[in-house]
């Protein structure tokens, strides 16, 4: 993790929701960075604050979300600190964004033509015509025939509108994108298709990518470098087979065992006991230690902070306080009897 | 094109039944009008002449059925009587006359009230919770719960006849003959800011308010936050990704809009005594003159079917999803 | 295997989707689609968005009528529980559970309203029996506290918590067949299995017949005995689970189960090797395969019928050309 | 501007409408203009009303009935041209009562039925032949409107026909301009009287309410009007002194009870002579007058309601005798009532009949004839008073009028003819065979003397007699209280003094100064103008 | 009862019920407020305000304010109870079609929108001329027979909504009856649209039975604030300069629209939580505020710093 290379450079990250029952920090004391190139992902549960994050990247939150610290530097400058106009011409030029669900993204009162041109040529200085021309050029990088770009957003099915976005996000050749549940409105085909899109075309470009998603095997497939975010903060983060083999955070392990398998022989899995955590809430010490099978007092009290166990490997648990050994399967089963 | 297609038949289905209402509204109630017109003189009159006056204002006699038909085919003719009150003016003409005042009157302060309600209630979302929000918002939704009446009376009583900044009566000066002048046009719109204002006004709040809600919610969709993560300029994003989409639902109110206030006009056109549709309906009220209300009742049915089709182009031009078959 | 307490027998529906003037245009949502329900066995139906799956569930339940092919309830078919006595009858026995925790409660009511109606409806109780009765039921749920979840409002729970209000009610009525349309896709994944286990607990110890409709394979196969894949309308293999996603015999079901995410690859391990075609509007009119413009292994005669159904063995039927 | 500022324009508010139609045909009752009588079509005779029915001769130059009163001749004026240059001749008198013949429509006095015939004796005589005797007829006889001959047999439709560019014989037939919102109308070249014209144009601002009149007014933009204004003095004079009016009293209105009441109550009740005159008590003339009448009308305690207009015809035995009862008396009321047997039996808090029916009525007056249902609310407040169930209603006209004629009411108030004499006054208010032909009858009581006494008023042409008739009329009616007598109307008249002079006022008393077009007087007003 | 709580914790409601309700004791109690008979004269006419008649008398020699009271009877019982009407009748077609659709539907929504675009004011003008001296009572009749449609064709929509909830769908696998679903299950979700449009119809009720009056359709004898001003135009009060009469009714009537205007705008923002500008807001601009101001003295002494020569 040398400072240096990294691309993207959150740290300390805190943002608040002020809402009339009182603030909730729904991001709390989140660091991490991304090199260029990378693929790094960003899972949990819902409502941990992933899209909180990716939001703060280009500063797009809205009331009542508020940045209250911390910095987001992007190439060695903070975001956070940029004017309106230096922001302005750092979106999308600098880190684009995919959100949630291509069906919404798209604004359905505008020829996707106008939708592409406006961005061109807000960031360029560049006529109508040449906009036109290189939004074709994007069309058929995400195969996408040219001559429809004079249709509406809903003439087009669900993936193709998601390739669209990507077209769109691609416009500036950004050096990150943001991928904010790219696929979760999508069917697995289609979302197969679409991931592996982005890969070509990050191979292609070079770009970085945050992925969030709250497909675990998806994420694996997918990133080099996954956090793993539990109630506002990150848990774990390491690259993303370590991630998958040896989970160092319960709350890891616990998300793991979630998905069954497709292979070998079916067992009970038990998922993760308990409820999300709610923010209006928050415990002394650990968050976790509600649903964690392996709480002991400490956790009740101390709060829990990033260390890096293993090599490139974080965790934030009391647990490895002492020993490192990642969680098994055998040590759950014992805790559980106790 | 079957949107279209839908519509227009929905529209002769509303113009059929306000046919058949008008022509029942009148055979079902006490009197004749020949009787009122004649007034205090009936004494003096005898039966045969009541009789003939009766022939001359087309009153057919007859089953009902057959009055329905005579009636339906003289009005698909265009024919929708004589005049008792201004005989031996038609209906039409007398309608004619007045229709381009309320065009004008209604057209004006509507279009006025949607453009700046409009306007209003995107500023308004956009800068939610602020001022200019907790200012405008509540009072424009109180404007419009005050009746046109009230307003009309006041602005006649405060500009009209105690400060007399602006002509409180009539459609332009008496002297003026019209012409295509600027001389006259200008008199037109001097006579015409007080109903207009009056009209608008009212009608404000009817716009801002449906704006300001359809944006706040929609400042939560997707492609909104996208068009502002695409660095575009705020007042880019205000308004073609905030306000195209915010008005949709405003258009169908448009259209709605424009019913009350062909009645609401009405009030207006009576206070300033503007030759519009609405003063020949309340004077032909007055002198119960049935033909005239009736082609009046219709005409006006026209006149919203004709600003319900206008509404329904328009929103057909901005709304993409349904000229390519979608559903919205 | 003892006989199926629901068998759907070629089962057609179609939905009227326009209509200008006289001319109404309509698609085929379900076409020749058979199925059987076992008591104590699982049915997983997955495929895509808008493959029909929910329309199964929904004939089924009654809330819709195919159009041709019969549904028998214990060897009766369902359209003869006419009458509200005869409806009632069926209703206590065939019971849904809905995809949306937060859409299937109704926000103005208790908890208590949702799982004591339908006792009450059913007749199950008389009323002074009833507050012990609803609690009882919450508590096999496992909603503890049971006396103080019931004076909740659904906007009060966790989504988790309202699945299982959902699971509830079916208990409530004492249905014998319980369709679950998507229970968990709106849940968290941690939540997920929670509601898994319950509906597989209730399946073994209440001896129920479920359908199980899904996208997610992986749990399909978790739960469910048996599988049936969908698309555009029609079931294009179905069988044992196992045998189905580890030895997919169909086109399509072989490219539904290697896009399942699987993190023992990696996404760039190789692309999807099939070319990409629209997926079909299916109508009354269609004819042939509704796969074959996206085969592959497409041939002539795909495009012209559909294929017939064929056994691979006693527990795995395969609709494709390739198998005949 | 300048040009018309160098002729003389009288500005005047003779009907009150929303929009000019051009239409001058003199045959339609609705939409003609109102200046097209007599400022076009120049009437034969004139019949000042103020003074005693005197004749101004226009058109013709004398008129008298034959010995036998069959007959009524009228010697047509020589030298007379239409507006076109055609002459003006007898025949063209003929023709115009030709016309009414023709069609029903045409006949908006209701003639056709009366004339026997019409003849030219010599060269300028119209002798007019009648069915019946009638006195009174020249009245009527003289409103219809003689046209040129050569111009209307051309017509085809006169129903129909807008006539929008008038030939007539009168002081302004040319039709300067039109538009729907003004116009103007100036002198005939070829007026026969141009020497006592010295007006050059009419001109004719559109106005529909009374609220847009005093706003013109005020500004100084009117020169005659003859519109309700509230409270004038300070409205109008004191905001613009060269503004005067002037009053003058015109037909009665009255309280009336139906004595053939469909209630059986009120019927007893209202058939008792105290019970109307107990009525007659507890209404506030004063209060009518000060209050729904601005002050303007004046209190109507003849017995017979005859009204200050016809004062000269006043039999004072019937006021010495009934005038106590036709003034306001709320205690009198009571105890008449009380000494005739009324009570609130049935401790409703309201009185009862003496045989113990229910009193409960309403009082009814046209919808929107809003001074009028002023009056009414104060005649009610009074029945309150004393302790009878009344109120107003205020059902349409169409309806009001078939209620009363077909006696299906209990109480209604309601105006009366005026006229030169008071002949039609009680005539159409009191003979019995009017009662079902229209409202002013309503009160539904018959007395076959009192019809032979009105009966007899046409059939002498001698005055010291139809004095002595009418003072008996009166007498019947005020002894039986028929009606309830509340006050006199006013003919509303304002002039502007600034532009002209020679105006008719209280000082100047020369005829009724109504600007409206059913006052053939107007004519001699206009007439009597100069500009300043 | 939630639903009321919340009303009464908005702001802008309780003011607007408090205008309303101001409005709704003075009539109710008004012989409490004023000695006079509304139908009495009581003075001479026309009378400005004075200590004994606070908003003065009318030409008929009424007190203005006595009418206020009184008249305030009648118009908010007519706009409350063509507003019920209103609603009753929305309900009854908007749910109707919304809930079964198909068919009836069609029928339904084609009368309603037919019911649209036939212009109201006209047409009830007309009702009333040829029914002749409307009593305020058939004023409510008219008004509420001819205004539902609007509010029918919004709950007909939210019921479209809610009847795709899968909690209605829940119901009918349940086996509960079309009535229960109905009334049971939808309609308490519709208590907040039928809420605002009952309080649109009250005002709307209000205002046009005011403007009928006015133009002279009602019962002159009735007393409501449409008939005092009516009375008022017919006195050509506002020539006369007797300006009390004229403001006294214009405002009551503004007053209790505002107040119901208010009261909507709240409604709107409880059945819609998106459009309440919460407290949060508040804190949230000034926490921005206060960001922007660290900012930017960061700047300027950074370029301060920057200014000092080494
Ligand atoms: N507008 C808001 N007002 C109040 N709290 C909010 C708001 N938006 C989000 N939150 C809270 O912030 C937390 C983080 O939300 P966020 O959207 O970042 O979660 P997420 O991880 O992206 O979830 P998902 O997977 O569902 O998208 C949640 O607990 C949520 O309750
Ligand atoms: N009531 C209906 N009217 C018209 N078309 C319908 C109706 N219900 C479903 N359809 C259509 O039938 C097809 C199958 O729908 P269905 O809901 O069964 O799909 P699904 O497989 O459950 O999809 P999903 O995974 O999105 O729930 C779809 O194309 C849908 O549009
Ligand atoms: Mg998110
Ligand atoms: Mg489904």
């Amino acid at each position: 993790m040398s400072q240096q290379s990294a691309l993207l450079q959150v740290n300390n990250l805190c943002v608040d929701y002020i809402t009339d029952a009182g603030d909730v920090r729904a991001v709390s004391d989140v660091s991490f960075e991304i090199a260029p190139g990378e693929v790094f992902g960003l899972a949990g549960e819902s409502g941990c604050g992933k899209s909180t994050v990716a939001f703060s990247i280009s500063r797009l939150h809205k009331p009542p979300a508020f940045i209250s610290e911390g910095e987001v530097l992007f190439d060695g400058k903070d975001v956070l600190a940029f004017s309106d106009q230096e922001l302005q011409a750092f979106r999308w030029a600098q880190c684009s964004m995919v959100f949630q669900s291509a069906m919404n993204s798209l604004n359905p009162v505008l020829r996707v033509e106008e939708q592409f041109c406006d961005v061109l040529m807000a960031h360029e200085d560049i006529s109508r015509a040449q906009a036109i021309s290189r939004a074709k050029e994007l069309l058929n990088i995400v195969d996408i025939h040219p001559d429809r770009l004079r249709d509406y957003p809903h003439q087009f099915s669900g993936g193709m509108r998601q390739r669209l976005v990507i077209a769109i996000t691609l416009a500036l050749k950004p050096k990150l994108i943001v991928m904010d549940e790219p696929t979760t409105a999508l069917d697995v085909v289609v979302q197969r298709e679409i991931l592996q899109k982005i890969y070509q075309l990050k191979e292609q470009f070079g770009f970085s990518i945050l992925f969030i998603t709250h497909d675990l095997s998806l994420m694996v497939e997918f990133c080099d470098r996954i956090g793993i975010m539990y109630a506002g903060e990150l848990v774990e983060v390491a690259p993303a087979k370590s991630i998958f083999k040896q989970p160092l955070h319960p709350y890891t392990y616990g998300l793991g065992q979630s998905f069954p398998p497709m292979l070998g022989p079916k067992k009970r899995l038990e998922g993760i006991p308990g409820h999300p955590l709610n923010l209006l809430e928050v415990p002394e010490g650990c968050r976790f230690q509600s649903r964690c099978e392996f709480k002991h007092a400490r956790c009740e009290r101390v709060a829990t902070s990033l260390k890096e166990l293993q090599h490139q490997h974080w965790a934030a648990c009391h647990r490895h306080d002492s020993a490192l050994a990642p969680i098994t399967a055998e040590e759950v089963s014992l805790c559980k009897q106790q | 094109m079957g949107f279209i297609l839908r519509r227009l038949f929905f529209y002769l289905a509303a113009f059929m039944v306000a046919v058949v209402i008008n022509f029942m509204l009148p055979r079902l109630m006490p009197g004749d009008p020949v009787t009122a017109m004649l007034g205090g003189r009936g004494a003096m009159m005898t039966y045969d002449q009541i009789e003939a006056l009766r022939q001359t204002f087309g009153f057919v006699d007859g089953p009902l059925i057959q009055q329905f038909f005579s009636y339906v085919s003289s009005v698909f003719q265009g024919d929708l009587g004589t005049s008792v009150q201004s005989f031996p003016e038609t209906v039409s003409t007398i309608l004619g006359r007045a229709f381009g005042w309320t065009l004008f009157l209604t057209g004006a302060g509507t279009l006025l009230a949607f453009i700046v309600g409009s306007l209003l209630g995107i500023l308004a979302a956009w800068n939610r919770g602020g001022w200019f929000d907790s200012i405008v918002s509540p009072l424009s939704l109180i404007l419009q719960a005050t009746p046109q009446l009230v307003f009309g009376l006041l602005f006649m009583f405060v500009f009209g006849v105690t400060l007399q900044w602006l002509p409180s009566g009539y459609a332009f000066s008496p002297e003026l003959t019209p012409e295509f002048s600027w001389l006259f046009i200008s008199d037109v719109a001097a006579h015409a800011i007080l109903p207009v204002f009056t009209v608008f006004i009212v009608q404000l709040g009817g716009f801002l308010i449906p704006m300001r809600n359809n944006m706040i919610n929609l400042l939560n969709e997707d492609y909104i936050t996208m068009g502002k993560a695409k660095g575009l300029s705020q007042l880019r994003v205000m308004l073609n990704y905030g306000a195209r989409n915010a008005v949709l639902p405003s258009v169908t109110s448009l259209s709605m809009a424009l019913g009350m206030v062909i009645g609401g006009a009405m009030v207006v056109e009576v206070i300033f005594n503007y030759p519009g549709l609405g003063t020949v309906l309340y004077n032909a009220i007055l002198a119960r003159d049935y033909q005239l209300i009736q082609g009046q009742l219709l005409v006006m049915t026209l006149f919203m079917l004709f600003f319900n089709f206008m509404a329904d182009i328009l929103y057909l031009f901005l709304d993409p999803r349904l000229k390519h078959g979608g559903s919205a | 295997m003892q006989t199926a307490i629901i068998e759907a027998n070629n089962i057609v529906k179609d939905f009227e989707i326009s209509r200008q003037g006289l001319q109404r245009k309509s698609m085929r949502a379900l076409n020749d689609v058979s199925f059987k329900l076992h008591k104590g066995r699982a049915l997983a139906i997955v495929g895509e968005s808008g493959s029909g799956k929910s329309t199964v569930a929904k004939i089924v339940a009654k809330m819709h009528k195919a159009n041709a092919g019969q549904v028998l309830f214990n060897q009766r078919d369902i359209n003869e529980f006419k009458g509200r006595k005869a409806e009632l009858e069926y209703r206590s026995n065939v019971q849904m559970v809905f995809q949306d925790p937060f859409g299937s409660l109704n926000p103005v009511h208790t908890i208590f309203h949702h799982v004591a109606r339908p006792l009450l409806l059913h007749n199950k109780f008389s009323k002074h029996e009833l507050r012990d009765k609803v609690e009882f039921i919450l508590e096999q749920v496992g909603l503890n506290p049971a006396s103080e979840t019931a004076q909740k409002y659904p906007h009060q729970l966790s989504g988790g918590q309202r699945q299982r209000v959902n699971i509830a009610r079916n208990l409530a009525v004492g249905a014998q067949v319980m369709l679950a349309d998507e229970p968990t896709s709106m849940l968290d994944v941690s939540i997920r299995l929670g509601i898994l286990n319950l509906m597989e607990e209730m399946k073994s110890e209440q001896d129920l017949a479920m359908m199980y409709i899904t996208h997610d394979i992986a749990t399909a196969r978790y739960l469910a005995e048996d599988i049936g894949v969908m698309y555009v309308g029609h079931m294009l293999e179905w069988g044992d689970t196992d045998e189905v996603i580890h030895h997919p015999q169909h086109p399509y079901t072989q490219l539904l189960v290697s896009a399942v995410p699987n993190p023992e690859q990696s996404i760039h391990g190789g692309t999807l090797a099939e070319e990409r075609g629209e997926i079909p509007l299916w109508t009354p009119h269609s004819r042939g395969c509704p796969f074959a413009g996206r085969c592959k292994h497409v041939s002539e005669q795909c495009r012209q019928q559909l294929p017939p159904v064929v056994a691979l063995s006693e527990r795995h039927f395969v609709r494709c050309f390739l198998h005949s | 501007d300048s040009l018309a500022a160098e002729r003389s324009e009288l500005t005047l508010v003779a009907e009150q409408r929303t929009a000019w139609d051009r239409n001058f045909n003199p045959y339609l009752t609705a939409n003609k203009r109102a200046t097209t009588f007599q400022f076009i079509y120049e009437p034969l005779v004139v019949f000042n009303a103020l003074k005693g029915n005197q004749a101004h001769y226009r058109l013709a130059t004398a008129h008298e009935f034959s010995d036998d009163l069959k007959t009524i001749r009228f010697t047509i004026r020589d030298g007379v041209k239409w507006s076109d240059g055609e002459q003006f001749s007898a025949k063209d008198v003929l023709y115009s009562f030709e016309q009414i013949k023709k069609d029903p429509v045409l006949d908006t006095q209701a003639l056709a039925d009366r004339i026997e015939s019409v003849s030219i004796e010599g060269e300028n005589v119209v002798a007019i032949k009648l069915k019946n005797v009638d006195t009174t007829i020249a009245n009527k006889i003289v409103r219809v409107p003689i046209v040129p001959q050569h111009i209307w047999s051309q017509i085809d439709s006169p129903t129909t026909f807008k006539n929008e560019t008038p030939v007539g014989t009168g002081p302004f037939t040319e039709i300067d301009s039109f538009t729907a919102q003004l116009y103007v109308q100036c002198a005939n070249p070829h007026y026969y009287d141009a020497e006592n014209l010295d007006i050059d144009c009419l001109k004719m601002p559109q106005i529909a309410t009374n609220d847009q009149l005093l706003a013109a007014a005020i500004k100084g933009e009117l020169d005659w009007t003859s519109s309700f204004i509230p409270d004038i003095d300070r409205v109008l004079i004191s905001a613009n002194p060269s503004y005067n009016y002037w009053y003058p009293a015109a037909g009665s209105a009255s309280f009336l009870v139906n004595f053939k009441s469909p209630n059986p109550g009120n019927r007893e009740a209202f058939n008792d002579i105290n019970f109307r005159r107990a009525f007659s008590m507890t209404v506030d003339r004063q209060a009518v007058v000060d209050i729904a009448g601005y002050g303007y009308w004046s209190t109507n305690q003849y017995a017979s309601g005859l009204g200050e207009q016809f004062a000269s015809w006043n039999n004072p035995q019937v006021d010495a005798e009934f005038g106590q009862y036709n003034r306001y008396d709320l205690e009198g009321a009571k105890q008449l009532l009380s000494d005739a047997g009324y009570k609130d039996t049935d401790g409703d808090g309201f009185l009862n009949t003496p045989s113990g029916a229910e009193i409960s009525f309403k009082v009814i007056v046209p919808n929107g004839w809003s001074d009028f249902v002023s009056t009414a609310q104060i005649g009610v407040e009074g029945l309150q008073e004393l302790g009878v169930d009344a109120s107003v209603s205020t059902p349409e006209f169409v309806t009001l009028t078939e209620n009363m004629k077909s006696a299906d009411f209990d109480a209604a108030f309601t105006n009366y003819f005026g006229g030169a004499t008071p002949y039609r006054y009680f005539q159409t208010g009191f003979h019995s065979s009017m009662a079902d032909k229209d409202r002013f009858g309503a009160h539904h009581y018959a007395d076959p003397e009192l019809d032979s006494l009105i009966d007899s008023f046409t059939k002498t042409a001698d005055s010291a007699e139809q004095v002595k008739i009418m003072q008996d009329i009166q007498y019947r009616i005020g002894a039986n209280q028929t009606t309830i007598p509340t006050m006199s109307t006013v003919y509303l008249y304002q002039f502007n003094d600034k532009r002209f002079s020679g105006w008719f006022s209280e000082a100047n008393p020369q005829a009724v100064p109504v600007v409206w077009p059913d006052q053939p007087e107007r004519l001699l007003h206009v007439l009597a103008l100069k500009p300043r | 009862m939630n639903f009321l709580k919340l009303l009464l914790g908005n702001r802008k409601a309780s003011i607007g019920l408090v205008i309303v309700l101001f409005f709704v004791v003075l009539s109710v109690a008004a012989p409490l407020f004023s000695d006079y008979s509304p139908t009495k004269r009581v003075s001479r006419p026309h009378q400005s305000p004075s200590a004994e008649h606070i908003m003065g008398t009318t030409r008929m020699g009424r007190d203005v304010f006595a009418q206020l009271a009184y008249g305030g009877r009648t118009s908010l019982a007519v706009g409350f109870g063509a507003g019920a009407l209103v609603i009753v009748l929305a309900i009854g077609f908007g749910i109707t079609a919304g809930y079964f659709g198909g068919v009836v539907d069609e029928v339904l929504s084609s009368m309603m929108n037919i019911m649209l675009v036939i212009p109201q004011l006209p047409l009830l003008m007309v009702l009333a001329a040829f029914i002749g001296e409307a009593s305020p009572l058939v004023i409510a009749i008219i008004i509420g027979c001819t205004s539902w449609a609007w509010s029918a064709r919004v709950i007909r929509a939210q019921t479209m909504a809610i009847r795709e909830k899968e909690f209605v769908s829940a119901a009918q696998v349940l086996g509960e009856p079309a009535w229960r679903i109905i009334l049971v299950e939808i309609l308490p979700n519709l208590i907040s649209i039928i809420g605002a449009a009952f309080i649109g119809a009250v005002i709307y009720s209000i205002m046009l039975e005011a403007t009928l009056e006015f133009l002279g359709l009602g019962d002159p004898t009735a007393v409501t604030w449409g008939i005092m001003l009516y009375n008022m135009s017919n006195t050509s009060a506002i020539l006369i300069g007797a300006w009390w009469e004229v403001i006294a009714p214009c405002i009551a009537i503004a007053m209790v629209g505002a107040g119901l205007a208010l009261m909507n705008f709240a409604v709107d923002e409880i059945a819609n939580p998106a459009l309440r500008s919460h407290t949060g807001l508040k804190r949230w601009k000034l926490k921005q505020a206060q960001r922007k101001k660290i900012l930017e003295a960061g700047k300027q002494s950074l370029a301060k710093q920057q200014q000092v020569p080494l």
